[in-house]
Formats: C-alpha cells, sequence, structure tokens
C-alpha cells in the first residue's frame, strides 16, 4: 500500500513538473502572444465582484482579441491569478502572474490585495492598472500601479454629501472589517466629511470571518444612528443586509462601490430596507454596450454563473472591460508590448470607455469626478439610479 | 577529528549552497536564452525565497514541538510580533505619513533606515550598508521582542500539559492578533491596516547609477539569514542544552529526577524557538512585502506544523526538506490544476481556481495516513547517509517514502 | 451611551448571546466526547457543521424542507462516521499527534473542498419558516431560533444524558472514556463505542448548524473554523471530557462575547471579541489547569 | 550517636483526598550506611521516595538533608480541615518548604525509578552525558558558539570513565532501551551517579531480576557505596538482598512504619511477618 502510494505520489509530482515545462513553451506555438495578467478574485469573500470584474475583461478580449504592434499582429491572452481575496494569499498569485510573464496586470477588485500583491508587480517591473480598487494606498508608494477608477476620498465626499442632502442625517454608524483596507479607509475619508460638517459619526469594525452582525446593527439602531455606512465586502455586505431585514431595520443603508452586486440586490430583494450605494457605472451608460455584454452574459452558462445567474450588468464589469482597452491603447502607443515599453507609455495614456473618459494624474490615479449613486428597488429587485453627483473636483484634491 | 572534518565539510556545503543560489539568480542575465525557469520573475525564486523563510519557521517550530516535546500552537503570534517589529522599526520616515495615512502619521518617530542612513550616507555603498544594518537591527529587534514576550507568557503557559498547552498557546497567538489590530494601537501598528513599504529582499539587489539591476541577492540574503539561524539551532540541539531538552521530551519526570529543571528548560526553549519564529516572521514580512495581523492566522500554525509533521518530528533537515517540497508543491508545481485547461478543444474536467489546494490537501492526507512518521523521521540528512543512498539506491528514486520507516 | 443601557438593548444582546452560547454548546459537546474517549482535539469538527451548513443549503434546494433536514442529517452523520473511519481509525495506535495532524489534514481537505465546489463565496442559508418568524420579548424583537435554541439544547442535553447515563453504550462510552486499555481488555468494542461517539457528535453538530446559520445565514469554506475553535474552547473551558462543562462553558462563551460585541463603538473593543475568549480561557487554565469540571489527572511515577 | 544523618524524615504523612498513603513516617539515614525501607505492595514506599525527592509535597511533616531542613510542610487550605494524619501542629509555625525535583538532586540526592525511565531516543552515552548536564559550568549561549569546548570535554570524559566503570562501555553507542533488562538498571544507577549525589535512593533495583543478578546487584550496590563514598537508601522487595546488604531497615504497612532494626531483629519481628506473609495481600 505505502510503497503504491509513494509511487503515486511521484508520479504526480513528475507529472506536474512536465505540466510546468509545458505550460512554460506553449505559447511559443502558433501566432504571436501577448500575455495580460488578471489578478483578481475568483475565490473568497470578494469572488463574486472579482468574477464580474474578470466578466468584462473576457467580453473586452472576445470582441477584441488581436492587437497590431510594428507590423505584427498578437493575439492577446489573458491569464489568470486568483488572489482569494486575501492579503496573504494575493503576494503569491502576484508571483504567479509575473512568472507567466505577463506584460501588463488588470486588476484587483478589492484595494488590500492590490496593495499586497503590488510590490511583487514593481519589483518585476510590470505596470499594473488597478480597475476598482479605491484606495489611495494602491498607487501611492508604488510607481507601477495605475488605475482608473475614482478614489475613496472622493467616493466618501460624496456619499457623505449625500447622507446629509437627502437624509439631513446628524449621525452616521459606520462599520467595517477589521483590517481591510478598503472598509478603513473609506470608513476614515467618509468620518472626515462628515464630521467637518458637524455631523456625528460612529466607527466600528467588526473581526474578519465575523458571521454576526445583529449585535452590530442592534448597537447602531441603540446608538440613535441616522444613516449606516458599510463599505464591505460583498460577502459581508450579504450577510448585513439579511440580517437587518429580518430585523425590520428602517435606518438608510449606504454602500460604497463594493456593494454594488447583484448578490447584494438579491439579499435585500423583498425587504424594507433602503440601500443607497455610489458606483462607477450605471446601466444606460452605454448603450451598445449594454447589450453586448447581456448577450455575451446569457451566451455562456459559465458567464451567466460568474454574474450571479442574472444579466444584471454590474459597474466593476464595465470598468473590466475599460480596464482592457486602456492597456490595448497603451500597446498601440506604445507600439510595443514589452512592459518596461507600456511602463513608460501609461502615465500618457488617455482612453474614453464605457464609464467615461480615463486619463492618468502624476501618482497614477484616473483623473474622475463623477459617481453614480443607486438605489435598490426591493420589489422589482433591480438597481435604479438615485443621482449622479459630480462632484467637485477638487474636493478630491485637496484630501491629498 | 571526525568531528572537524565534518563541521568543515558542512560548512564547505553551505557556503557552495549559498554560491549556487547566488548563481542561480543572476545566470539568467549573463547567459541569455535559457528556459524561463531561470528568469528572475520565475516561480523558482518565490518558491526558494519562502521556503527559506518558512524553513526557519519550521524548524523554530521542530525544536520545541520535536526536540523539547512541548506542543505549542503559537507560532503565528510570535511571526506577528516579529514581523510588526521589524516593519514599525523600519518604515521609512518619507513613507510613515502615507503608511499611517488613517491614524495622522506614527508615534514612532524614528525609522532604523533614516537612522543608519544619517550614519552611513543613503547612496551607493554607504545607502547599501546602512541598508544592512537597518535590516540587521530590525530583525534583530524582531526577534528579541518575540522571546521577550514568549518569556513573560511562558510562566503561566508552560506548566500546562500538552493539549492544554496547545490551545493555551493558539489562544496567545489569537489576542495578540486582536491586539495588533485594535485601533486605539493604531499610532504604532496602523491599526488593522497593512504595513508597508518597508526594506524587502528585493532592496537587497545592487543596482548601478542607472537603477538597472547588476546583481541580484534577493533570494540569496533569505536563504543567508535562514541558514545562519538554522545553524544555531543545530548547534543549540547539539549542545548539552539539546540534549537536556530531548530528555524533557522522551520523559518529564526522569529529566527532573536528574537535575534538569523543567521550567528552566522548558522556558529556554520557548523563548529561544519564539526569538527565531520572531526572526521568522520578520523574514515573512520581508518576502510579502508587508505586514498585516490578518495573515498570522491558526491557520498558518497548521501549514507550519503539517511542514514538520510531513517532514519528520524530530528532524533538522526533514523539517527544511519538509518545507521546500509543501512549498514547491503548493506555490509552483501544483499551480496547473488552478487554470482552466484545454487540451485541443476538450476541456479537462475538475481544472478551476481551487482544485490544486483539494489535490493539496489529499495528498498530505496521504503523507499523514501512510507516512506519519514524515519523510525523515527522527533522523538526520548525513554525509554518511547521503552516501549509503547513493551506493544502495539508483539516485533518481527520491519520493518521499524513500525512507520510510 | 445612555441608549445602550435601555432595556430593550440589553435584553437583546442577552438573547442573542444565549442563542449563540446555545449553538456553541451543541458543536461543544462533539469535542469534548471525542477528546473524553480518545483524547483527540478533533480539529475537523468545525468544518463538519460547515458542511453540514453547506448540505443545507444544496440539498433544500432541491428537496422541500421538511425532507431535505433529515437527509441533511443523515448525511453528515454519514460524514462524520467516514471521516473517524479514514482518518482516524488507521492511526489508533499512532502518537496522539499524528492524529491531531490528521485532524488539521481532514479540517483543511474540507475547507479546501468547499471552497473548490462553492468558489469561496458565501452562499446563503434558507430561511426554515418555523425558525424565523419574528417574535418580541421584552420590547426586543428577535428570531423565534433564538428562543428555540436554548430549549434545544436543553432537551437534546437531557436526551444525551440518559443515554450515556443509561444504556449500554452509554455505560462503554463512559468505561471507554475512564481507561481505554482496559475496556478493550474487557471485550467493549471500542470502534463500535468510538464511532457512536462520532455519530453523536456529528448529530448534534448538525442541529447546531441548523440553528447557527438560521441565525448567521452566511456560510463560507472556514464559517466552521472559528465557532469550532470557540466550542473547542467552550469544551476546555469546562473541562474537557466534561458534558455539563462544556455546555456552560459555551453559554459562558457566547454570552460573554455578544456583550463585547454589543459595548459602545467609540471604547473600539469589539475586535476583542474572539480574543475575549481566549484570555477567559488562559486565565481559568492558570487558575485550574483541568478546567472547571475537569478531573485532575496525576501521573504515575 | 557519633554517626552523621544524612536523612532525616520526621512525622512525613501523605494524604491524597481521603487515603493515607504514608501515614506519619520518621525515620533516619546515617552517612555511609544502606537502609532500606520495605513493606508488601501499595504500603506506600514509592510514595515516601517520592516525598523526599520532591515530586510530591508531603501532607505534613519535614525532611531534612545533612542536618538542613530540605521540604517542610504542614496541611493548608482543604486539607486543614480533611487531614487524617496526626502531629498537623508540630511544622504549623514553620514556613513552607517545597523544592522542585530537579533542586533536590543538586543538594545530592539522586534516584532510580522501580519502572525504569531511560531516555528512550538516546543512546546509552548520552543518557548518562545528560545527566551531567545539571553541574556543568555553562549557559546556553556558551552552549551555542561551543565555548564551553572544555566543559564539554570533561563532562564526555567523566561520563566514558563511568561508563567504563560500570562496564557499560562497550554498549555506549547503543540505543538505552535496547539494552538486556539488567544493564538497563545498571545504567539507570550509572545515571544517577552522574548527578554526583551524596545519597542514592534506589527504587526497587532488584524487580524483574533472578537469584543470580540480584546476588551481582547486592555486591555492586556496595561497591560503588565505597567507591563513590555514598549513602544508599533503597526500597526492596526481595528479602534476601535486602537482608545481605542493608545495615538498618524499616518496615511499613498502610503507610506506617510497623517495625524497625537490624536485619537479624527484623527478620523475627511478628508483625512483619504477619503484614508479608499473612493479613494483606501476597507479596
Amino acid at each position: 500500500m505505502k510503497k503504491l502510494f509513494a509511487v503515486l505520489l511521484a508520479a504526480c509530482m513528475v507529472l506536474s513538473l512536465c505540466a510546468c515545462s509545458a505550460s512554460g513553451g506553449k505559447s511559443d506555438s502558433g501566432a504571436k502572444v501577448i500575455k495580460i495578467g488578471v489578478f483578481e478574485p475568483s475565490s473568497g469573500d470578494s469572488a463574486s465582484g472579482g468574477k464580474k470584474e474578470i466578466l468584462g475583461m473576457q467580453y473586452a478580449n472576445s470582441q477584441v482579441p488581436e492587437v497590431t504592434l510594428g507590423g505584427q499582429t498578437y493575439k492577446v491572452e489573458l491569464v489568470y491569478g486568483d488572489n482569494g481575496s486575501s492579503t496573504d494569499k494575493a503576494p503569491s498569485a502576484a508571483s504567479s502572474l509575473v512568472s507567466a510573464g505577463v506584460s501588463v496586470v488588470l486588476g484587483s477588485y478589492g484595494s488590500g490585495v492590490s496593495m499586497a500583491g503590488g510590490p511583487k508587480f514593481e519589483e518585476a517591473g510590470i505596470p499594473a492598472i488597478g480597475v476598482t480598487c479605491t484606495n489611495p494606498n494602491v498607487t501611492a508608494g508604488n510607481s507601477y500601479y495605475f488605475r482608473i477608477c475614482f478614489l475613496d476620498n472622493f467616493q466618501a465626499d460624496v456619499l457623505a454629501n449625500f447622507a446629509m442632502d437627502k437624509f439631513d442625517a446628524k449621525t452616521a454608524y459606520c462599520l467595517g472589517e477589521t483590517g481591510n483596507e478598503y472598509d478603513q479607509g473609506l470608513i476614515a475619508f467618509f468620518k472626515q466629511v462628515f464630521e467637518a460638517a458637524g455631523g456625528k459619526v460612529i466607527a466600528d469594525s467588526f473581526p474578519t470571518g465575523n458571521s454576526d452582525f445583529g449585535s452590530y446593527l442592534n448597537k447602531a439602531k441603540s446608538e440613535g444612528a441616522d444613516v449606516i455606512f458599510t463599505p464591505v465586502s460583498i460577502a459581508y455586505a450579504v450577510q448585513i443586509i439579511k440580517q437587518a431585514a429580518s430585523m425590520g431595520l428602517e435606518t438608510p443603508f449606504l454602500g460604497s462601490d463594493t456593494l454594488d452586486d447583484n448578490m447584494v440586490l438579491e439579499a435585500i430583494t423583498g425587504s424594507d430596507l433602503k440601500l443607497y450605494v455610489s458606483t462607477f457605472y450605471q446601466e444606460g451608460g452605454s448603450k451598445e454596450f449594454d447589450e453586448g455584454i447581456k448577450k455575451y452574459i446569457n451566451g455562456s452558462s459559465e458567464a451567466l454563473a460568474a454574474n450571479g445567474g442574472n444579466d444584471t450588468i454590474s459597474a466593476v464589469t464595465a470598468m473590466g472591460y475599460d480596464a482592457y482597452f486602456v492597456a490595448l491603447e497603451a500597446m498601440k502607443k506604445a507600439d510595443s508590448g514589452d512592459k518596461a515599453a507600456l511602463m513608460k507609455i501609461l502615465p500618457s495614456v488617455t482612453y474614453t470607455g464605457v464609464s467615461g473618459a480615463i486619463a492618468f494624474d502624476e501618482v497614477g490615479d484616473a483623473v474622475r469626478d463623477t459617481a453614480y449613486i443607486k438605489t435598490a428597488d426591493t420589489a422589482a429587485g433591480t438597481w435604479v439610479l438615485e443621482t449622479v453627483q459630480t462632484g467637485s473636483a477638487s474636493a478630491a484634491e485637496t484630501e491629498k | 577529528m571526525r568531528k572537524t572534518k565534518h563541521t568543515g565539510r558542512s560548512l564547505l556545503a553551505v557556503a557552495g549552497l549559498l554560491l549556487v543560489i547566488i548563481l542561480l539568480e543572476n545566470i539568467s542575465s549573463w547567459i541569455p536564452g535559457l528556459p524561463a525557469v531561470f528568469a528572475p520573475t520565475s516561480q523558482l525564486f518565490t518558491v526558494l525565497k519562502k521556503g527559506a523563510v518558512y524553513s526557519l519557521v519550521a524548524v523554530s517550530m521542530n525544536l520545541l514541538n520535536g526536540f523539547t516535546g512541548l506542543f505549542s500552537l503559537g507560532q503565528a503570534g510570535f511571526m506577528l510580533l516579529g514581523a510588526y517589529t521589524y516593519a514599525i522599526l523600519t518604515v521609512p520616515m518619507a513613507s510613515k505619513d502615507q503608511v499611517y495615512y488613517l491614524f495622522g502619521g506614527s508615534a514612532v518617530k524614528f525609522s532604523l533606515v533614516d537612522l543608519f542612513q544619517s550614519l552611513f550616507g543613503n547612496t551607493g555603498f554607504g545607502g547599501y550598508l546602512s541598508l544592512i544594518c537597518a535590516v540587521l537591527v530590525g530583525i534583530l529587534f524582531a526577534g528579541l521582542v518575540a522571546a521577550l514576550f514568549a518569556a513573560l507568557i511562558g510562566t503561566p503557559v508552560l506548566r500546562l500539559k500538552s493539549d492544554y498547552l496547545a490551545i493555551a498557546t493558539l489562544g496567545f497567538a489569537e489576542i495578540l492578533r486582536a491586539i495588533f489590530q485594535w485601533q486605539t494601537l493604531g499610532p504604532i501598528t496602523n491599526g488593522a491596516n497593512m504595513l508597508k513599504s518597508f526594506p524587502t529582499f528585493a532592496d537587497f539587489n545592487i543596482r548601478n547609477g542607472a537603477g538597472q539591476v547588476v546583481l541580484r541577492l534577493s533570494t540569496f540574503v533569505p536563504f543567508l539569514a535562514a541558514i545562519i539561524c538554522i545553524a544555531l539551532i543545530v548547534l543549540l540541539i547539539h549542545s548539552s542544552y539539546g540534549r537536556a531538552f530531548k530528555a524533557i521530551r522522551d520523559d518529564e519526570v526522569a529529566a527532573e529526577a536528574m537535575g534538569i529543571s523543567l521550567f528552566k528548560h522548558k522556558m529556554l526553549s520557548f523563548v529561544i524557538s519564539s526569538f527565531f519564529s520572531g526572526v521568522g516572521g520578520a523574514l515573512f514580512a520581508m518576502y510579502v512585502a508587508n505586514a498585516q495581523a490578518k495573515a498570522f492566522t491558526s491557520t498558518m500554525t497548521y501549514e507550519i506544523l503539517l511542514i514538520v509533521v510531513i517532514g519528520g518530528i524530530g528532524s533538522i533537515s526533514g523539517s527544511v526538506i519538509g518545507t521546500f517540497l509543501y512549498v514547491a508543491c503548493s506555490e509552483w508545481w501544483l499551480r496547473f490544476l488552478d487554470a482552466e485547461t484545454y487540451i485541443g478543444s476538450f476541456k479537462v474536467p475538475l481544472l478551476r481556481s481551487g482544485f490544486r489546494m483539494v489535490v493539496f490537501s489529499v495528498v498530505i492526507m496521504i503523507i499523514v495516513l501512510f507516512f506519519s512518521k514524515g519523510i525523515m523521521g527522527d533522523k538526520e540528512l548525513s554525509w554518511a547517509g547521503i552516501g549509503g543512498l547513493l551506493k544502495k539506491r539508483r539516485p533518481k528514486k527520491k519520493t518521499p517514502a524513500g525512507k520510510e520507516g | 451611551m445612555e441608549q445602550l443601557l435601555s432595556a430593550e438593548y440589553i435584553v437583546s444582546i442577552l438573547l442573542s448571546g444565549i442563542s449563540l452560547g446555545g449553538q456553541l454548546a451543541l458543536i461543544a459537546i462533539g469535542y469534548t466526547m471525542v477528546y473524553g474517549i480518545l483524547r483527540l482535539i478533533n480539529f475537523a469538527h468545525g468544518d463538519v457543521f460547515m458542511v453540514a451548513g453547506l448540505l443545507g443549503i444544496y440539498i433544500s434546494a432541491a428537496l422541500p424542507m421538511y425532507i431535505a433536514i433529515p437527509v441533511v442529517i443523515a448525511l453528515t452523520i454519514g460524514l462524520g462516521f467516514f471521516i473517524e473511519r479514514a482518518a482516524y481509525k488507521p492511526l489508533r495506535e499512532a502518537p496522539r499527534m499524528s492524529v491531531m495532524i490528521s485532524a488539521i489534514g481532514v479540517s483543511y481537505l474540507l475547507q479546501n473542498t468547499a471552497t473548490y465546489i462553492t468558489g469561496g463565496q458565501p452562499m446563503t442559508y434558507p430561511a426554515i419558516d418555523a425558525l424565523t418568524r419574528t417574535v418580541s420579548i421584552a420590547g426586543a424583537s428577535t428570531k423565534l431560533v433564538v428562543i428555540i435554541t436554548p430549549i434545544l439544547v436543553v432537551v437534546l442535553i437531557v436526551l444525551l444524558t440518559t443515554l450515556i447515563n443509561h444504556t449500554k453504550i452509554g455505560m462503554a462510552m463512559r468505561a471507554v472514556s475512564k481507561d481505554f486499555e482496559t475496556s478493550r481488555l474487557m471485550g467493549i468494542k471500542i470502534n463500535n463505542v468510538i464511532s457512536m461517539t462520532f455519530v453523536i457528535g456529528s448529530g448534534l453538530a448538525v442541529v447546531g448548524s441548523i440553528l447557527y446559520f438560521t441565525t448567521y445565514p452566511a456560510i463560507t469554506p472556514t464559517a466552521g473554523a472559528m465557532p469550532g475553535l470557540k466550542s473547542f474552547v467552550a469544551a476546555v473551558f469546562g473541562g474537557i471530557g466534561s458534558i455539563p462543562g462544556a455546555v456552560i462553558g459555551a453559554f459562558l462563551i457566547g454570552i460573554c462575547e455578544t456583550i463585547i460585541k454589543g459595548l459602545p463603538s467609540s471604547w473600539n473593543v469589539s475586535v476583542f471579541s474572539d480574543a475575549f475568549t481566549f484570555a477567559l480561557l488562559i486565565v481559568i487554565l492558570t487558575c485550574k489547569p483541568t478546567g472547571l469540571f475537569g478531573e485532575k489527572a496525576t501521573d504515575k511515577v | 550517636m557519633d554517626e552523621k544523618i544524612v536523612l532525616r524524615m520526621e512525622n512525613v504523612t501523605m494524604q491524597f483526598g481521603g487515603v493515607v498513603a504514608v501515614n506519619n513516617l520518621s525515620l533516619d539515614v546515617p552517612e555511609g550506611q544502606i537502609v532500606a525501607l520495605i513493606g508488601p505492595n501499595g504500603a506506600g514506599k514509592t510514595t515516601a521516595f517520592n516525598c523526599i525527592t520532591g515530586v510530591y509535597q508531603p501532607t505534613n511533616g519535614r525532611v531534612s538533608f545533612k542536618g538542613k531542613t530540605m521540604i517542610c510542610s504542614h496541611p493548608t487550605g482543604k486539607m486543614k480541615k480533611n487531614y487524617l494524619g496526626s502531629d498537623e501542629k508540630k511544622f504549623a509555625s514553620e514556613p513552607i518548604v517545597n523544592p522542585a525535583p530537579d533542586h533536590v538532586v543538586k543538594l545530592g540526592i539522586a534516584r532510580t525509578f522501580q519502572n525504569i525511565r531511560l531516555w528512550k531516543s538516546m543512546t546509552v552515552f548520552e543518557n548518562v552525558l545528560v545527566a551531567k548536564h545539571m553541574r556543568a559550568k555553562q549557559n546556553v549561549f556558551s552552549a551555542i558558539f561551543r565555548t564551553n569546548a572544555k566543559e564539554e570535554a570533561r563532562m564526555r570524559a567523566e561520563t566514558m570513565a563511568l561508563l567504563e566503570e560500570q562496564g557499560l562501555e562497550q554498549y555506549k553507542d547503543e540505543i538505552a532501551t535496547s539494552l538486556p533488562y539488567g544493564l538497563q538498571r545498571r545504567l539507570e544507577i550509572a545515571r544517577a551517579l552522574a548527578t554526583e549525589p551524596s545519597l542514592l535512593l534506589l527504587d526497587e533495583p532488584a524487580a524483574g531480576m533472578n537469584p543470580q543478578e540480584t546476588q551481582e546487584l547486592a555486591e555492586y550496590i556496595q561497591q560503588i557505596r565505597d567507591k563513590h563514598h555514598l549513602t544508599v537508601f533503597l526500597i526492596e522487595h526481595h528479602m534476601d538482598l535486602v537482608m545481605k546488604i542493608s545495615d538498618y531497615i524499616y518496615v511499613i504497612d498502610f503507610g506506617s512504619e510497623i517495625a524497625r532494626g537490624v536485619p537479624k531483629e527484623v527478620q523475627q519481628n511478628k508483625r512483619v511477618i504477619e503484614a508479608y506473609l499473612g493479613v494483606t495481600e501476597d507479596a
């Protein structure tokens, strides 16, 4: 028995080694290939968001699978590195992309993982384009990280103002995950704005892996919150919404871009909760894209599953779609697929995508001043556009 | 006489190994056109770096669990202490405001990096020297803080027996994690958020004026650090104290009756093991280029415990071999299982994200169930052993089962 | 601050504490019984609890609830039984450390398999009407499950104690936990006793999982890890091997935890809700190394 | 009495819960002599040993070594109410002294075990070498960095000498537990000697030996006593061994002393014969 297993184990190892060397040499066959690394969570708490972002890239890749550089046609191949939504898995996922020889990296959904993986890309000299990682620290201190989305200080500003305008809120209860850069960053910025305007913020956080949100929500209620701000991962958002729904909470919820997800929508449907989220894109922004992506999602069972079983378009999908074309634009402009060349050209790349115009500032952040605020229609189970906030760009600037 | 010969040979082997590492790291820039495995971006180097760091941690855990017979599960906690100490002390002043942006800067108003740079300058050789000094001192402090903490909790905890000790140390690690995530300590620990921007292994690559890498040392450095620390542990184990530890492991009552103070020696082993776990934690922070309490969960301790068991409880070389196999499997060799693969138009079933870990855990279960002594048992890799192996077996056969029983 | 002192708030905190405690108690019994007999910390127990939750989701999607629940119970018990036979029985003669490693391995395998199947995303537990109905106690509205949990726990524990004290298999269990070797020599079928322990433990874990996940309806692959660890702490706390000890420990931990979470946000202490459990444990262990109701073992010299 | 008393037990009582294992035991072990403590199975002999060596803290009583109080105790806490022995007032005013076993060894009392407790993963040589650890002049740093090389060399040389003396040198690289039973006993004694004791406590050294081996052991004990200038205090079952080598014998049953005297006297004592042959279970 032991011998048998020993042989089996040995065989496994030999096989896997072969597989490794095989995958290394695969790109040599056929057309020339340029690899784009997709640094996204396809497992873990943020998997739902990561998969939708990937969907946008895949759709973009299916539309434009080739790029012509220096008179030669290259096939664009997406290489996936699953960062498992966790900062401790992210560096090794980043390394796997680096070792796969990608020229540019797209992602990740979630700021913490982007920050954790960033140094690996910087070390290898590979530029990375953040798609929806909104925390300022992703690009600050890492010259190789760019991003095409707005920043958390802008988002928090928009939401805080919205809370005060719409609900006349005086007290806000903020709940985030302990140690999640994204949550904590947003809460801190929200607090700055909200308190500067004379409001009171109660900031609280729950430990990773927590599932008892009843206590927190009870506390929010008892401390007299006018609005509850929960910039958390989808997984937690779903739980918070469900538990709030079962408590019959009347306080309106504010969410950040992560909550713009059909899993959250599904959780809230049928309840009496009020939820407002800020996001990058609203369905209807680009007819052509909306139709195309819906067709793409409905066209394959896998894509449909990745989108959560329906064809509601998430903003992150649109952002993923745009990110792919920004990368392609950079390649065209540099006329090369070389990582160093791309790094050099990226700061000057501009592109107008379905989510708006994209250009980078000196830190590598997108110059963006539009956020959409959507609300959940709990009866129909759809997102409804509440308002479009064109935040004073100065607000974002002064925060820095 | 025989002894000095062996020491000489071991030293030579270690020096050789370090040389090979430097060669391996740099060979692709000297000889172009080599297979992709040798490129500095290859997963090979990730495995080597992580392997070096983890093998130190595994060996330090083995010192406690394998050689002293103390079943402690606090490893992640001590690594956390080490990682944070190192990070807090070495985040450069210039980056502090950015890193601690939620707390309006850091309460630690100095940085070892800046301290040494003001002594030796920050460019060229002086810069390199101050980097080395800062990292060295940082790592040393990392170990000391972990050791100090071990000494503090050792008094109540070490009186507990087996499983109770295990659960108490596990508990301490969890408590530590909570403390380091506490917002109130934010100005020091950055709350629960990530510490970054401190010197990492990549900073040791020697660059020329134009910023181009001339000599890569980013794999060599963790190897050097791990080898020095493991050598110290080996020296300890082969000393009078090491024998006393083993006596405690074999029979506590007899050890005590032969004048070996249980408390003193358990404490010694605990503190020393924690010191090296702390150093390992600092190296781990350098490897992942960030420090965050979230990463140091009990899962990490279990992972290291599995490595120790796979390598063989009570075998240093086993722990090291086990680590590299474990890391290589989880990070490199089995990665293809995570990618959806098509052979022609045929989609290979089962392969998708997550499958790697399933296969990996099945492999671990097989090892645990059928080779419960681990790769090395409690034997050590020795010159005589290698010689014998080469003579008796065909050198091809190098599976973990090669030395079962 | 003052709002937090309202009766309604305090009642709601205590209620959810008691219900959490009851759920932990059901898991803790599995730990404590296995430990009593095999001296094994069955690290996989928390994951069995998680798998029971996942099974609940998948099976209730295909079958009506009143059929699904018995099926889930049967499958989980089968899983517990299978784990013992496949991963622990072969190591009966091996050092205790090996068995514990095997338990960690099983836990790893269950978590990774769950990650593979669910994609690591949280799955939503179906609402069981009988449990999710809202009731109101002392002004605090709460789910029915919160009230049912402690009652069910007490009933189950009375049943279990009867089983242990008044049946043949119960007697065998007590004998084996007192002295493994002698019981074997006396002709007790050790393997049957051990299997029975796992069956009971897993059975209670399923009930625990139904109650727990009805209250906290999201299941991730690691959803069993923390409750599992806490229940184990509860078992150690009460003196491992002692069933009443485990139950009391679990209630204490459940209540303390919810109280800490319920403290004013400005104190910033909710991060210690898990850590407090361990701190409590360490204090108890240093004062009374064998837990509250643990038996003192003296080494024979 | 002109001979020096090495070990003195005064009113030592050891009570576990409601069971009194050793009851009010007082005895003297004079320097250079071989003193035996005998009694039927379960009489409390090993418990008495454990009270001397610091394994148990006696419930009441005092143990002095070379005229100095080494262990002293009186009932405290719950035990105050439940104490079943006598003389609890005698030591009540004295501070409780309860040294750890290793401390007792350091003072110069070494012991062997009834059920041999050698370190199973170590060789014969290492088993003895470890026992040298306690008295070595070194610290953990000098040990790691090998600046204690001289000390280490001395320990090794002394260990080797001890093994040669005990006739164990040809087994030095064998795993200790693989030795034949008789040699394991001998090794355990050698290991105890390595701690450089002045008092040697032997817990049933002849258990499991045949008459031939017992005979050898008797000579051996006397030999090492003379060579290492030891005082020997032993627990034994084998009457012939005890009668042959002991200078003085204490007999206990149910924890209490029932007789004392030189071998001859004890042999003829009625209560001893009764204890061994009659009322209680057979020894």
